[in-house]
């Protein structure tokens, strides 16, 4: 049993962290927070740059053909750096659905691009409040029908859409977001370092993905690779928010002393430690199934993603409240984690969802 | 034990309905007025101009200062009524609950005559203006100076978090007169005029995009010292009355989130089914609703003491606790069920106008104003079980000699 | 409005609690609790001596025919002193039952011997784990079944019994415990201070309470009063609970100062504190409600139940840790609330039972 | 990363089963084994015995010490698969593991090859006696009194909580041998025979009923100097090593109560409906689980991070922690699912054996052994993330001055 990531990937990680702290300072997200761009353009080249969009793309479709391992550890740095780019979607998502479902021309079509960050691209499940359900029909090959929201969807070039058939089964499709039939719009979220659209189809010409996509338990394979992953997104969160929190209780007196040496303080960063560690071991576990394309990779996924989730929602909400006052300002930057712990929660199902598909795992296991 | 208004409760409660009935609009939905921006303001003067006409404004006051001399009794039928119409009856709440016992309490018979009528028509707008940067819970370790020139107080510092000030005509502001000596003993109470050149009010942008808060600075103000409230030396003492007058007029008005998720587990179906249904939304709302009800009769047992002729103690703090914490975990709670859009803040795909998802955003600043939750417990556990208190690193130093962060 | 009991319940409140605080000493639950006997008779017969036994009776049954909030006083104090007698069993639920539905003849005889103490009576609705079912039968008028566990069933004389009547119907049943066809046996429990048996019926002769009680609604009028009556149990308890905890940790010295001057210390008994005055105040609406039949009595009572008995659990466990090691010892006294707290929350059902029912009775009357 | 052995751990997997399935009998069901009575010690000395002649005793000790010169992944295997069988492996777990590395460190190589074979082979069975009625949490705070007397200490005072001191030979005890230091200075550490005339050993009746641990009276007990561990006054440092041993000791016995909620959820049906799709057992079951997962996982990673040379830090603070909250949050739950059964604790009635009723009356108990939920978070502020100490009442002063409850 090895329970920890190797040097080589240790070393990306570092590098990662390393390029992060220089290119992705939090001004960096700020700036897509304050403005209407939805991501930041030149980041994204940037990593498009040090092949992080080819990663787990093998080498005969243009990526560097490395494990999912690599991309855990770039996923925790870019959860850390809070990054405002469309890489979750693109990567874990898009790519991952092409990847695992797409024939071989629309691989020779899309991964290359993915690949070299010539295309963006995204999944589209959700039509409104709730879990997703599908009401969006493709007939004779063009789709129509509203999604929302959909993940950076707004600016993606393509996604993979789930929609009726003509025979009513669902099924997943590509679909150009720049082509016809597209209309789309960004949407106000909790999160606007991260972009969520609303995208109305009327019409789109949709090409169903490989031989047809339609078992609910092929999807959610997708979706549990992207749980671990995510998680990585959430403990890289959670661990810098823990930082900074620990950071300005230190220097920060009251009554004459450190913030940070009142036994309340000290207990809720414990627990915050409690909750970090747990998640953390959660997510290499999960990452253990996910490399290994091991059997208990749903249940590792579902438990990677509660405990992570459950984390960084307790993490980012305390480090407001250890910082006071300073902590409710837009200046401080608390509220950027505590919005990033938001919008990864819902990206691919809420915590009530997984914590129901955790318990089906568990006892169907069991 | 009951239910019942006394006879002459009875007969104040079918006034005041009377009266809101001619001069109000009945609310027809559970919405909330928004509390900002210059119109709010207008607004509000004059709802309160009307109110003190008809004999309404601050009830609990004495006649001769503007109030209506009755009891806090009163005052709950008058908010109980007055919930049930659109007013903006709770806009200077903060100035009117926390500067107007400050000036009861310490102010001369001649400025109570001056001020408190117009204070209680809101004619004057007032504020208080006691944190500061490097002052949150160590409310007493603040850096404001007070010096005295002549007859005259120089102010000069930096306070924060003040509501209103930016609409204010006066504050009531807590400043350290002599840094020489123990922190608690070197501070004094004063009012100052908030539309001297000396003052400068900046909007803090609050983490929800807000600004309902400010910061406020003092460059060589000038007050007289006329406009002393208390002894030279006696601020903290001053203070203390008010920040118990604060607690509990927050206790009337503290949010909790909880009125709005019982309307929206009344009204929301997702996938075609009603979350009533729901048996993870049933254990929580059972869970929040007996705090919440827990929260509105322990507030009928403060006023039944407090109509008994008690004073209500620091188990306001109690309600503080209790419904910040309830308000964040609701509307965190309800984005998790409302699935991938719940991140969503947009008033045509978010249920109750995006609530829930402006409460996620505003609810840590609830926990933090008035006192965090480690403050409040802190109250709890030394003034209402007597607990002691922690060995003070601070204690018997004279202010100046206090470690702090920046020293 | 009027939150506040009278004069004259306070009065009763402080002579409760002077007569418990001479004559049911720790000592006295504790001999229950170490020996066989099942509650402790003297007391018995002291708390009859009192009349507690005939308060809420009409004067016309032999009661004294106060109200329902001079049984709250009383309930608060023998909750605080953890009295080891039968009360809930034969005042809160038998005599109840008999108020309710007994016939006149019923009534004639029971209710004067209840007041006086010369019967003990009791409610027997469990059949065994889980929620209460009904299996046990009567036919021409022989009652057969197996009732688990039923409160105080191992000293009642007589039990109040839910069975399945001739026509299959529910109904309440009078049956006399030390009569012919019953068998009944004491039950180890986690609160030995109070007996819990269970009692088998083979033919015992069985007459119907009044004219049949058979709507399950019916049936929860009367659990709802005893769920208000039992809160006042449960916060007198949590008091004496968090009393205990404070005067022990103020004596007590680590690392050279109180113990309850630590933070950690100091929070929890605030957090206890939360709970206490939440549920009391909560109590105090149930006792309103009660006392004037109000129609918000079923959710009234749900919400007291709930939040006591989550208090309870609350304060009796963390005052336990608040005492350190020897709050794990059997001769410090934590145990004994620790325990009377799990063996009121099952008494009518447990917590996620009256949780249920709170959102049942909140969402019927929102 | 990955969960296969190296090819020497499998090699030795393989060896530990094949002799278990020679010398042992095969766990049926998920029951536990009775942990108390003279019967239980027999069986568990001659188990101990017999692993000791295979060569599977202590497998991280020098084999000159007894042991087996194998590292902590041998043991882990170890642990793994002794798990499938009824054994008595665990029955001087707390003796070994805290007394034995106190001796390897700080005892004399003639001590060492005397006493630890006996220890692993449980010839000798070892208690550790460091916790006071009046030193707690505050371990430093203890007063037992170790004076010198020509060759030999006198000990004389009182221990508490001390797990086996009936059935030990030896005991390692932390004594004060200078009271008019500093308490942390003046402490020094000494193994003792506690077969000796001055040494009284009185069971504590638990709260669940139950006497594992003792009270231990020392009145004018002898101990050789040669018996002392490390120099006069440095017994905390001692003591803080064998603490850390003591929580890695308990990390891997750790009770969660999560196995045998899991396996009630699996195969109760409460009023004809398995309680597996009652929506409230699933929320929690899924919380539960993920944090007995992230247990199972973080103690993978400490192993992992000892197997590269690191060491184990105070992380096992945290399993203590959320294990011990977990196993009686379970416990009252799954009572609270029983109904108003739930109360009765009848082997016959209750499931699983009444587990879960013991439990609830066990586990408070867990929580305060090996160290208090306060006490673990402040170690995790401390020791992991490196927080400032809160300012200490006691610090500086000479113990006899410290204030302390009965002076």
């Amino acid at each position: 049993m090895n329970f920890e990531f190797s040097e080589e990937q240790l070393f990306i990680r570092d590098q990662a962290r390393n390029f992060l702290s220089q290119e992705c300072k939090l001004s960096v997200v700020r700036s897509v927070l304050d403005s209407d761009t939805s991501f930041d353009r030149k980041l994204w080249q940037k990593v498009v740059g040090l092949s992080w969009t080819a990663m787990a793309i093998p080498e005969s479709y243009g990526g560097l053909g490395l494990g999912y391992l690599e991309l855990c550890v770039i996923a925790e740095e870019l959860g850390r750096s809070l990054a405002p780019i469309p890489f979750s979607s693109s990567v874990y998502l898009a790519t991952e659905a092409l990847k695992s479902w797409g024939n071989e021309e629309q691989k020779q079509n899309y991964l290359p691009k993915l690949a070299a960050g010539e295309l963006i691209g995204t999944l589209a499940l959700s039509e409104g409040l709730g879990a997703p359900t599908v009401a969006a029909q493709v007939h004779d090959g063009a789709l129509s029908g509203t999604k929302l929201p959909v993940p950076d969807g707004d600016v993606a070039n393509f996604a993979v859409v789930s929609a009726l058939g003509d025979t009513g089964a669902v099924g997943l499709y590509l679909v150009d977001l720049e082509g016809t039939g597209v209309e789309r719009e960004t949407l106000s979220s909790m999160d606007p370092s991260r972009s969520q659209a609303r995208v109305i189809f009327d019409g789109a010409p949709a090409q169903l993905l490989g031989g047809g996509v339609s078992s609910a338990d092929e999807l959610a394979q997708l979706l549990d690779r992207a749980a671990v992953l995510l998680a990585f997104e959430q403990i890289g969160g959670c661990q810098s928010a823990m930082d900074m929190g620990i950071a300005y209780t230190r220097e920060r007196y009251a009554f004459g002393r450190p913030v940070a040496s009142f036994q309340a303080i000290k207990h809720k960063f414990a627990d915050m430690y409690v909750a970090l560690e747990l998640a953390r071991s959660n997510a290499y576990y999960g990452a253990c199934a996910l490399s290994s394309d091991a059997p208990d990779l749903p249940l590792a996924a579902a438990t990677a993603r509660v405990s992570a989730t459950d984390a960084y929602y307790m993490i980012s909400k305390e480090n407001i409240q250890a910082h006071g006052g300073m902590g409710f300002t837009w200046e401080f930057d608390c509220h950027l984690h505590y919005r990033r712990a938001q919008l990864l929660s819902g990206l691919i199902g809420t915590q009530i969802q997984w914590k129901e598909h955790l318990a089906t795992r568990l006892l169907k296991a069991a | 034990m009951d239910f019942q208004d006394t006879p002459e409760l009875a007969d104040f409660r079918q006034q005041v309905r009377t009266w809101l009935d001619a001069n109000a609009t009945r609310r027809t939905d559970n919405g909330h007025i928004g509390m900002e921006g210059e119109q709010a303001n207008h607004e509000a003067k004059d709802w309160y101009k009307k109110k003190a006409e008809a004999g309404f404004a601050c009830l609990t006051w004495p006649k001769e200062y503007g109030g209506a001399g009755l009891t806090s009794l009163h005052e709950v039928v008058w908010t109980q009524e007055v919930e049930n119409f659109k007013t903006r009856d709770a806009q200077f709440i903060i100035g009117i609950g926390n500067c107007g016992p400050a000036i009861l309490h310490f102010a001369n018979e001649e400025a109570k005559r001056e001020l408190l009528p117009r204070m209680a028509s809101a004619e004057d707008v007032w504020c208080q203006l006691f944190s500061e940067p490097n002052a949150g819970s160590d409310v007493a370790g603040l850096r404001t100076r007070a010096e005295l020139d002549g007859d005259n107080w120089k102010i000069n510092g930096q306070k924060i978090w003040t509501s209103g000030a930016q609409y204010s005509d006066y504050g009531v502001v807590l400043t350290r007169t002599d840094p020489t000596i123990s922190k608690y003993r070197g501070l004094t109470l004063f009012m100052i005029d908030m539309r001297q050149s000396g003052v400068e009010v900046r909007p803090i942008k609050q983490m929800d995009g807000g600004q309902h808060f400010n910061e406020v600075f003092f460059h060589d103000a000038i007050v007289p010292d006329s406009f002393r409230l208390g002894e030279i030396g006696g601020g903290w003492n001053g203070a203390l009355t008010i920040l118990m007058s604060e607690r509990l007029a927050i206790s009337g008005i503290q949010p909790t989130g909880f009125p709005q998720f019982l309307d929206l587990v009344t009204t929301l179906e997702l996938n075609g089914k009603p979350i009533a249904e729901d048996p993870i939304v049933r254990d929580r709302l059972a869970a929040w609703y007996s705090q919440w009800a827990g929260l509105q009769s322990t507030n009928k047992r403060m006023l039944t003491a407090v109509a008994k002729g008690g004073i209500a103690g620091a188990e306001a703090s109690l309600g503080k606790l209790v419904g910040a914490v309830m308000n964040q975990e609701i509307a965190n709670f309800v984005c998790q069920i409302l699935g991938p859009a719940g991140v969503i803040q947009d008033d045509t795909i978010s249920p109750a106008h995006a609530h829930f998802q402006q409460t996620v955003l505003f609810s840590p600043g609830v926990r933090l104003a008035g006192g965090t939750d480690e403050v409040m417990r802190n109250i709890i556990a030394e003034q209402v079980l007597g607990l002691p208190q922690e060995p003070r690193a601070d204690k018997g130093m004279a202010f100046q000699d206090i470690p702090t962060s920046s020293g």
